[in-house]
């Protein structure tokens, strides 16, 4: 049996001149388990905490009731008065007779009526309350960011030079992500490869960070604090200590067929390649698909010309196996697969493309050298025609039901670059809304049309058909004009929905991180935590949490990475004491509360038993206590009531029940 | 003798209703069980075996003990009352009349148990003569005479007329209480009625049952057999046996919350249950073989012990129809029997 | 609101989840917007918390109504605690009404801890629902009325 | 209910549109045949349904000039599909018509083994639900 | 079933199998019993007939524990059990070698005395190689005929089909039994007003005397302790003191299987009082289907069950009064 003190407080007036409170007191003395009770002016004053702590000393008491405003205040409040009496500070229960009584009731005997009630069902759950401790668990010191683009260089550059250790997983060979196959950037203007290039080596130079290109997450276990990843480092062929970079094997490579994945491909490299120029490491890889030696063992003329004796067709995967704190997920996006828009005639013309071909198109370093020119002959296109929208905001299954918010911006950005440079050319944008939130945006897309003279008109295009001239015949709506338009193009550019990297399913997977229909990660909350995922020790970076464009994601780099030192900077985790927790005699095996956990905490392992004498190996659920929040789903999901919460138990709440209800 | 028109006995029922409680078989959402009768109950005296058996009219499935309240911080008790009001128990079989008898040697030895012992003195049985006996009957095979039902009143339901032959002083009672609606009556029909009820017993399949072997002596013999792992293994550890069973007789004691107070109750419980008889240092039977053993050994071994041979089971077949997995005490005596006759 | 006062002052208890609805309780009373005092808040960490047995224990116990109110469906804490809390609540609730407990006895309300005027104005009907209902004699105890 | 609002319910029941999803991006007007001798253009059949004004659809040129080819079904974004909501209207138009329209049984005894059969396919693309 | 009995006998015999689950005769020609066999000479006793209503799935949680593979008979239905108890991780699989056994509907003994048979001697036509027509009954008052479909068990009469979902292979024949719809019963309650569904049920579970018969005979109830036999809710059992208490143990065990349940109806066939308890499953898979999408537990091992289950749509609970 606890011994329980009550200590009803007056709030000045603000309780006292509605619930009788001494009365309550006086009420709280029947209960079952109360040995003291008490009314004072404030309970959370200084005096008012004293006189807890001295009943604590003078009565003996095992269990605090207190009856004032809502614990959201002042829980925290009681809890250390109590501890500091040396009580556990979990047998303190507060009764809210101020927010949920006091304040809304005027009728001074139906409020105090109330308040005993309420001052009754925290003493039944007080009585059934359990000394609990925070656990504790240690903190690897270093950082996983998975993702080599500007997402996770910011992170990780964020990270390292708050002076912790950094590994970024990149699965191509080289960091730089999109952003490094984008010519130019909105809404200044700004050349990609000049603002990225300087980060990027940066980043390959910082003391504190260690990159692995040409890797793959395999393996993730542990929890906050102390994860355990397997990374494979593929097979480059190449050896990363010898390579000079001098780029001699790729010229002399014989394969040169293989489609270039950084130039979308629109034009092919060598097997022995670098993605491109700047590319970091500037260490080619062998592609041992296209490579001639790899598929019929002759050629070998990249190790020939190779001085500093670097290649190594041997090479083998290797799994490299690390210890971290936290977890970075920055693993971007890709455009969407147009297979279903055959409309565009997408699969038909050389010349119609993506926004991120035409970046490529545009770019010096690209397949026409920068020149703006159509795919299929080379010709200088005079009229060229974008389409807004191309799978986004779809309800079907064609496309994605979301606005993938970059492309209002970048259209605007290609339509004034390529007005700026070729001013012969005649730009018609279709669009369906322009959506420009965001600094000098929408001055941004002014420009295009008022100083540029960008053509926008409101309306889909409905169908793209290629001519026998080899034109495009673009048919399409002009909704304020409510006509149907039928435009010959030399050129059609489809600003493509984009979507999360495909990988991401897997790697969220790995983290139990959730994610949503449309494969974005989760974010803890929506509003208020953005850049951590519900489980804890994953945090997002860039377009893996949603689309966006870069000044926002280099801006959630940035507060993933401040998240990641927050608990990086800790040398232990005190976890919440108010864990589930699962009854060995009891529990059944059956999963079905780990498949309703957000956080992975729950884990199912063999174990033996002796239940009452009979000595067994069973499968049962383990919670992971520095993992599991509270929430308490596994508790409602267990039928054997085998899974039960510290803090809010079964028999705790039915306690409350009964005494409200009696 | 005395007789009654079937188209009377609502009548009969109405004058009995009027002075004490009367219970009878009435069919409820398609099953019969023993309830209170009222003009809207659908009594059914032609069906043989009541679900639950009539035991309930004196030990009921639960039935309050006393009542703790709190005033202040005192507790008051209030002990429940015994049962103080007459009640007749109408259509009883012979077997359930002789079940009541193994619940006697139960709860009318020292300590007599009140609340049995205060119905009994209240109940008044009339017991119905089987007229077409089942295929599941074995009450022969443990003395009961299905023709001649050893109760305050007997009856026989005999083509349009229901014979009544009061017993005992209570069932004198009783008779004088309805004498209004009953006439005289020979006993010509009633004979004829006992020799066709004993004939058709001399037929069911379980007559010839031998229960060589099974006494109060047998203890360590069955005890030990290693035939129990065998037959306890369909068994699902339900309480349906024990609960359909007019002579099973243990019972829980629990106690109830209800805000305003804490009532104790004792409640039927089933050996086959696991939590049957936990102690606070466990289970003193802990695997399922041993509950499952503990029933019959107790109906046809441990009772015999203590009764001077009498065994605790009436051959009435409520577990022969009723068990979920088809295990019965049948199964169990012949499976005995058959091993004995092996060795 | 006033609702006029008769013998039958019902029970009713609300689950409120700890960091939405709980929050907005809390609201309501700061900002001093009444509703019956027949309501008793229990506070949970997440409307997943809320197990039918808690809700059937109410009823049995004596309470007329159960209300359950947690974060908005896409705001919970948790992530996704009140999109099992709102399967689970649906088919109890349907069961309820499958075996003849008038339906009105039982609600499920979305309140966020901005919402203090929807905390209240929920009350308010709900405690309207119940009276207009009656005491609840199809689910309870009969031993707890005495 | 006012008989104006039946009328939009009675498109929406039988068409099984939701004229609310409606983005108003002007792909079905884009991708129509038959948009030049159209009066009321595809993009527009959804707001006259949600502006309850049934009336103008079921008299205007656009229900008979519509070939049912169904390319704003297939290429509707938002699963609108302005070619349902004209054919229902179409359906209003020939249910008013003292239901002289044909059923299932009656089709095979008229049928003539001269007609096309592109006549059929097409009445029938035109007719389905 | 001579088939059944030589292949086990073969499967015993090579050491394929440790022993046999299936069904031994009884003494009655009614009640034949679940039972292991674990010698050739013992399948004397096996038999498979009209009468082996019972689902054998649940044994195997324990025959799971035993040395050796068990052979289980599986009718149809079963087989369905079986994978959820799968995917529960209750059974192993490896430990058991299925035989998926033909089903021509399964017989109600309690169907048949209702039809005022008593006093029965012998049953002819209830072997699994008869036309499942017409059953010959002798009884000590006369021969009776009863037809096959009316003496079958009611979840018969709505069978979700004769397909095995899981086995090693299939013996004998099954021949279609449904001539029902499924949720026809619950629909006709629901349809009922609040005072009507409510004498309805209280008249039903009335009768129930907390036996845990369908508890214990149900595949999906396969907690080691039942949160009504342990004090971690508070939840008393046993009595039967009020009826609340019938109410709270029925709802809670339908909603502890809802979405686990895969509508087997051993707990209608198995209840003392006839109380018709898989009207409580069944609603909450109507309702699943109706609301969540069609979802049959058992039909696989891996999907995810509908209450560990969500989409952002999802009905919300006010739903339930305006469904009318």
């Amino acid at each position: 049996m606890q011994r329980i003190g009550v200590f009803v407080c007056h709030c000045g007036s603000n309780i006292a001149a509605t619930v009788d409170v001494a009365k309550v007191a006086e009420m709280a003395l029947m209960e079952p388990g109360v040995v003291h009770a008490e009314d004072y002016q404030y309970m959370c004053s200084e005096a008012g905490q004293a006189k807890i702590a001295d009943a604590i000393h003078e009565k003996k008491l095992s269990g605090i009731v207190v009856c004032s405003c809502s614990p959201r205040m002042h829980e925290a409040t009681f809890r250390k008065a109590a501890e500091r009496a040396g009580l556990n500070p979990y047998m303190v229960e507060i009764a809210n007779i101020r927010e949920h009584c006091s304040w809304i009731h005027k009728d001074m005997e139906e409020a105090t009526k109330k308040a005993v009630i309420l001052m009754r069902a925290a003493v039944a759950k007080v009585n059934l309350n359990t000394p609990l401790k925070p656990g504790e668990s240690r903190v690897t010191k270093r950082a996983l960011i998975i993702g080599g683009g500007i997402a996770g260089i910011q992170t990780a550059l964020d990270i390292a030079d708050a002076g912790y250790e950094v590994d970024i997983v990149e699965k191509t060979p080289s960091i730089g992500g999109r952003m490094s196959q984008l010519d130019k950037t909105f809404p200044t203007l700004d050349c990609s490869a000049c603002i990225l290039t300087p980060k990027m080596v940066e980043a390959s130079a910082h003391e504190k960070i260690n990159i692995y290109t040409y890797s793959e997450v395999e393996k993730v276990s542990g929890f906050v604090g102390d994860f355990t990843v397997d990374i494979r480092k593929k097979a480059r062929s190449v050896d990363m200590d010898k390579c000079t970079g001098c780029g001699v094997c790729q010229e002399k490579c014989p394969s040169k067929k293989a489609p270039s994945e950084f130039n979308r491909g629109l034009n092919t490299r060598s097997a022995i390649y670098t993605p491109f120029a700047q590319a970091i490491p500037n260490v080619p890889v062998i592609d041992r698909e296209a490579c001639i030696k790899f598929k019929t063992g002759k050629c070998g003329i990249c190790s020939k010309v190779c001085q500093a004796g670097a290649i190594d067709y041997e090479q083998k995967d290797e799994i490299i196996t690390e210890k971290y704190g936290a977890i970075v997920v920055a693993t971007g996006f890709d455009t969407i697969n147009l297979d279903k828009y055959d409309e565009y005639a997408y699969s038909q013309s050389k010349d119609v493309i993506t926004s991120l071909e035409l970046e490529r198109v545009m770019n010096a370093a690209g397949p026409t050298h920068g020149h703006l020119e159509r795919l299929s002959d080379g010709k200088a296109p005079k009229e060229m025609v974008f389409i807004q929208c191309v799978g986004s905001r779809c309800s079907d299954d064609r496309g994605k039901p979301y606005c993938s918010k970059i492309c209002c911006m970048y259209t605007a950005k290609h339509a004034m670059l390529i007005r700026d440079k070729y001013p012969d050319v005649n730009v018609t944008v279709f669009y369906i809304d322009v959506r420009t939130p965001g600094k000098n945006f929408d001055e941004f897309y002014r420009r295009a049309v008022e100083q540029y003279g960008v053509n926008y008109i409101k309306g889909q295009v409905g169908k793209v058909i290629p001519q026998p001239n080899g034109k495009l015949l673009v048919q399409g709506s002009d909704l304020l004009d409510n006509k149907q338009i039928l435009k010959e193009a030399d050129m059609v550019v489809l600003a493509t929905a984009i979507e999360p990297n495909p990988d991401v399913r897997k790697i969220a997977t790995m983290l139990t991180a959730s994610i949503d229909t449309n494969n974005f990660l989760t974010e803890a909350h929506a509003k208020l935590r953005p850049v951590e995922s519900p489980t804890a020790g994953i945090f997002l970076s860039g377009v893996c949490q949603g689309p966006k464009d870069i000044p926002e994601t280099v801006a959630q780099a940035g507060a993933a990475a401040v998240k990641a030192i927050g608990l990086l900077a800790k040398d232990k985790l005190m976890t919440n004491p108010c864990t589930a927790h699962s009854d060995e005699l009891l529990c059944n095996g059956c999963s079905t509360c780990e498949n309703v956990c957000p956080y992975g905490a729950i884990t199912y392992e063999d174990k033996e038993v002796n239940d009452h004498g009979i000595r067994e190996v069973r499968r049962l659920a383990v919670v992971n206590s520095a993992l599991c929040q509270g929430c308490g789903a596994c508790t409602v999901a267990c039928p054997s009531g085998a899974m039960d919460l510290q803090g809010f138990s079964n028999r705790q709440i039915i306690a409350e029940v009964d005494a409200i209800c009696r | 003798m005395y007789k009654i028109a079937k188209e009377n006995l609502s009548a009969l029922f109405r004058l009995i209703a009027e002075s004490s409680e009367l219970y009878l078989p009435v069919k409820t959402a398609g099953q019969v069980n023993f309830a209170a009768w009222s003009e809207e109950a659908e009594v059914a005296l032609d069906i043989l075996k009541s679900v639950k058996s009539p035991k309930d009219a004196f030990f009921p499935q639960s039935e309050g003990l006393y009542t703790v309240k709190r005033e202040g911080k005192k507790m008051k008790v209030e002990p429940e009352e015994l049962k103080n009001k007459d009640f007749v128990v109408f259509g009883m079989k012979a077997c359930d009349v002789k079940g009541l008898e193994v619940l006697d040697n139960v709860f009318l030895a020292d300590p007599i148990d009140t609340f049995y012992a205060a119905r009994r003195e209240h109940g008044t049985v009339v017991a119905l003569a089987c007229h077409e006996p089942e295929e599941s009957c074995f009450c022969k095979v443990f003395g009961v005479d299905a023709a001649n039902p050893a109760a305050d009143v007997a009856a026989w339901m005999i083509g349009e007329d229901l014979y009544w032959n009061a017993l005992t002083e209570k069932g004198e009672a009783l008779t004088e209480k309805v004498k209004a609606l009953l006439t005289d009556a020979d006993e010509t029909a009633v004979e004829a009625e006992k020799e066709a009820i004993h004939n058709i017993v001399e037929k069911l399949p379980y007559m010839n049952l031998s229960l060589e072997g099974w006494n109060g002596d047998a203890l360590s013999e069955k005890f030990d057999d290693k035939l129990w792992e065998e037959l306890y293994k369909p068994c699902l550890a339900c309480g349906t046996c024990t609960f359909v069973c007019p002579t099973c007789q243990c019972y829980d004691i629990k106690d109830y919350d209800t805000g305003n107070s804490v009532s104790r109750y004792r409640c039927w419980d089933s050996c086959m249950y696991s939590d049957f008889t936990m102690m606070a240092h466990g289970n003193n039977r802990t695997s399922q073989m041993q509950r499952f053993r503990q029933r019959f050994m107790h109906k046809l071994v441990y009772y015999p012990a203590n009764n001077d041979g009498m065994y605790s089971c009436v051959g009435c077949g409520r577990c022969v129809e009723k068990c979920p997995a088809s295990l019965n005490i049948v199964k169990v005596i012949k499976a005995f029997q058959k091993q004995g006759g092996e060795k | 609101m006033s609702i006029e006062k008769k013998e039958f002052k019902p029970k009713i208890v609300a689950f409120c989840c700890n960091w939405c609805s709980y929050a907005g309780a809390d609201l309501a009373g700061s900002s001093r917007l009444s509703y019956p005092a027949d309501v008793k808040i229990i506070r949970v960490p997440c409307s997943c918390r809320v197990n039918p047995m808690f809700i059937l224990r109410a009823f049995e116990k004596g309470a007329d109504g159960v209300i359950m109110c947690g974060c908005h469906p896409g705001d919970c804490h948790y992530s996704t605690g009140n999109y099992y809390a709102r399967r689970r609540m649906t088919l109890l609730f349907s069961m309820l009404d499958y075996i003849g407990v008038e339906n009105g006895r039982t609600r499920v309300e979305w309140v966020s801890a901005a919402e203090g005027v929807k905390f209240s104005d929920t009350m308010n009907s709900f405690v309207e629902k119940i009276y207009s209902l009656g005491e609840n004699v199809r689910l309870g105890d009969l031993r707890c009325r005495s | 209910m006012g008989a104006k609002k039946k009328q939009a319910e009675m498109i929406e029941e039988i068409s099984g549109v939701n004229p609310l999803k409606c983005m108003k991006c002007g792909k079905c007007s884009a991708t129509c045949p038959s948009y030049n001798e159209m009066d009321i253009k595809p993009h527009q059949f959804v707001s006259y349904v949600i502006n309850e004004d049934v009336e103008s659809l079921v008299n205007s040129k656009s229900l008979w000039k519509c070939l049912s080819c169904f390319a704003c079904v297939e290429r509707c974004p938002r699963d609108v599909k302005p070619g349902k909501l004209i054919d229902a209207a179409r359906q209003m138009v020939v249910r008013k018509r003292e239901q002289n329209y044909l059923t299932p049984d009656e089709i095979p005894e008229l049928l003539d083994p001269e007609l096309p059969q592109q006549l059929l396919v097409s009445a029938f693309r035109r007719y389905r639900r | 079933m001579q088939e059944l009995i030589n292949r086990a006998k073969e499967l015993l015999e090579n050491g394929t199998v440790a022993r046999v689950l299936g069904w031994k005769a009884g003494d009655l020609p009614y009640n034949p019993e679940p039972a292991y066999f674990e010698s050739a000479e013992s399948l004397k006793d096996f038999v498979y007939n009209g009468f082996c209503g019972a689902n054998l799935s649940k044994y195997m949680i324990e025959a799971s524990k035993l040395e050796g593979k068990t052979l289980v008979c599986l009718k149809p239905c079963d087989t369905y059990s079986f994978n959820q108890l799968i995917k529960e991780h209750r059974v192993d699989r490896e430990k058991a070698y299925i035989i998926g056994v033909g089903c021509k509907g399964k017989l109600d003994i309690e169907k048949i005395r209702n039809q005022g048979v008593k006093g029965i001697e012998s049953i002819q036509g209830a072997e699994i190689t008869d036309a499942a027509d017409e059953l010959k009954i002798q009884t000590i008052y006369g021969e009776k005929t009863v037809a096959y479909a009316d003496a079958m068990l009611e979840r018969c009469h709505v069978c979700k089909g004769k397909e095995h979902k899981i086995f090693d292979e299939e013996i004998g024949e099954s021949k279609e039994t449904k001539d029902g719809e499924r949720f026809d019963e619950v629909s006709r309650i629901e349809k009922m007003s609040p005072a009507e569904k409510f004498a309805f049920f209280q008249k039903e579970l009335s009768k129930c005397i907390r036996c845990n018969a369908c508890r214990n005979v149900c595949p999906a109830c396969s907690c080691r302790k039942c949160v009504f036999d342990s004090n971690k809710f508070d939840s008393s059992q046993k009595a039967n003191v009020d009826s609340f208490e019938e109410k709270m143990f029925h709802i809670i065990r339908a909603f502890h299987v809802a979405g686990r349940c895969t509508d087997c109806g051993e707990c209608s066939r198995v209840c003392p009082q006839g109380i018709p308890l898989h009207l409580f499953n069944r609603k909450f898979i109507k309702d699943i289907d109706e609301l969540y999408g069609e979802y049959q537990a058992g039909d696989d091992t891996d999907s995810k069950a509908p209450l560990t289950n969500y989409t952002f749509e999802d009905a919300e609970p006010s739903i339930v009064g305006k469904r009318g």
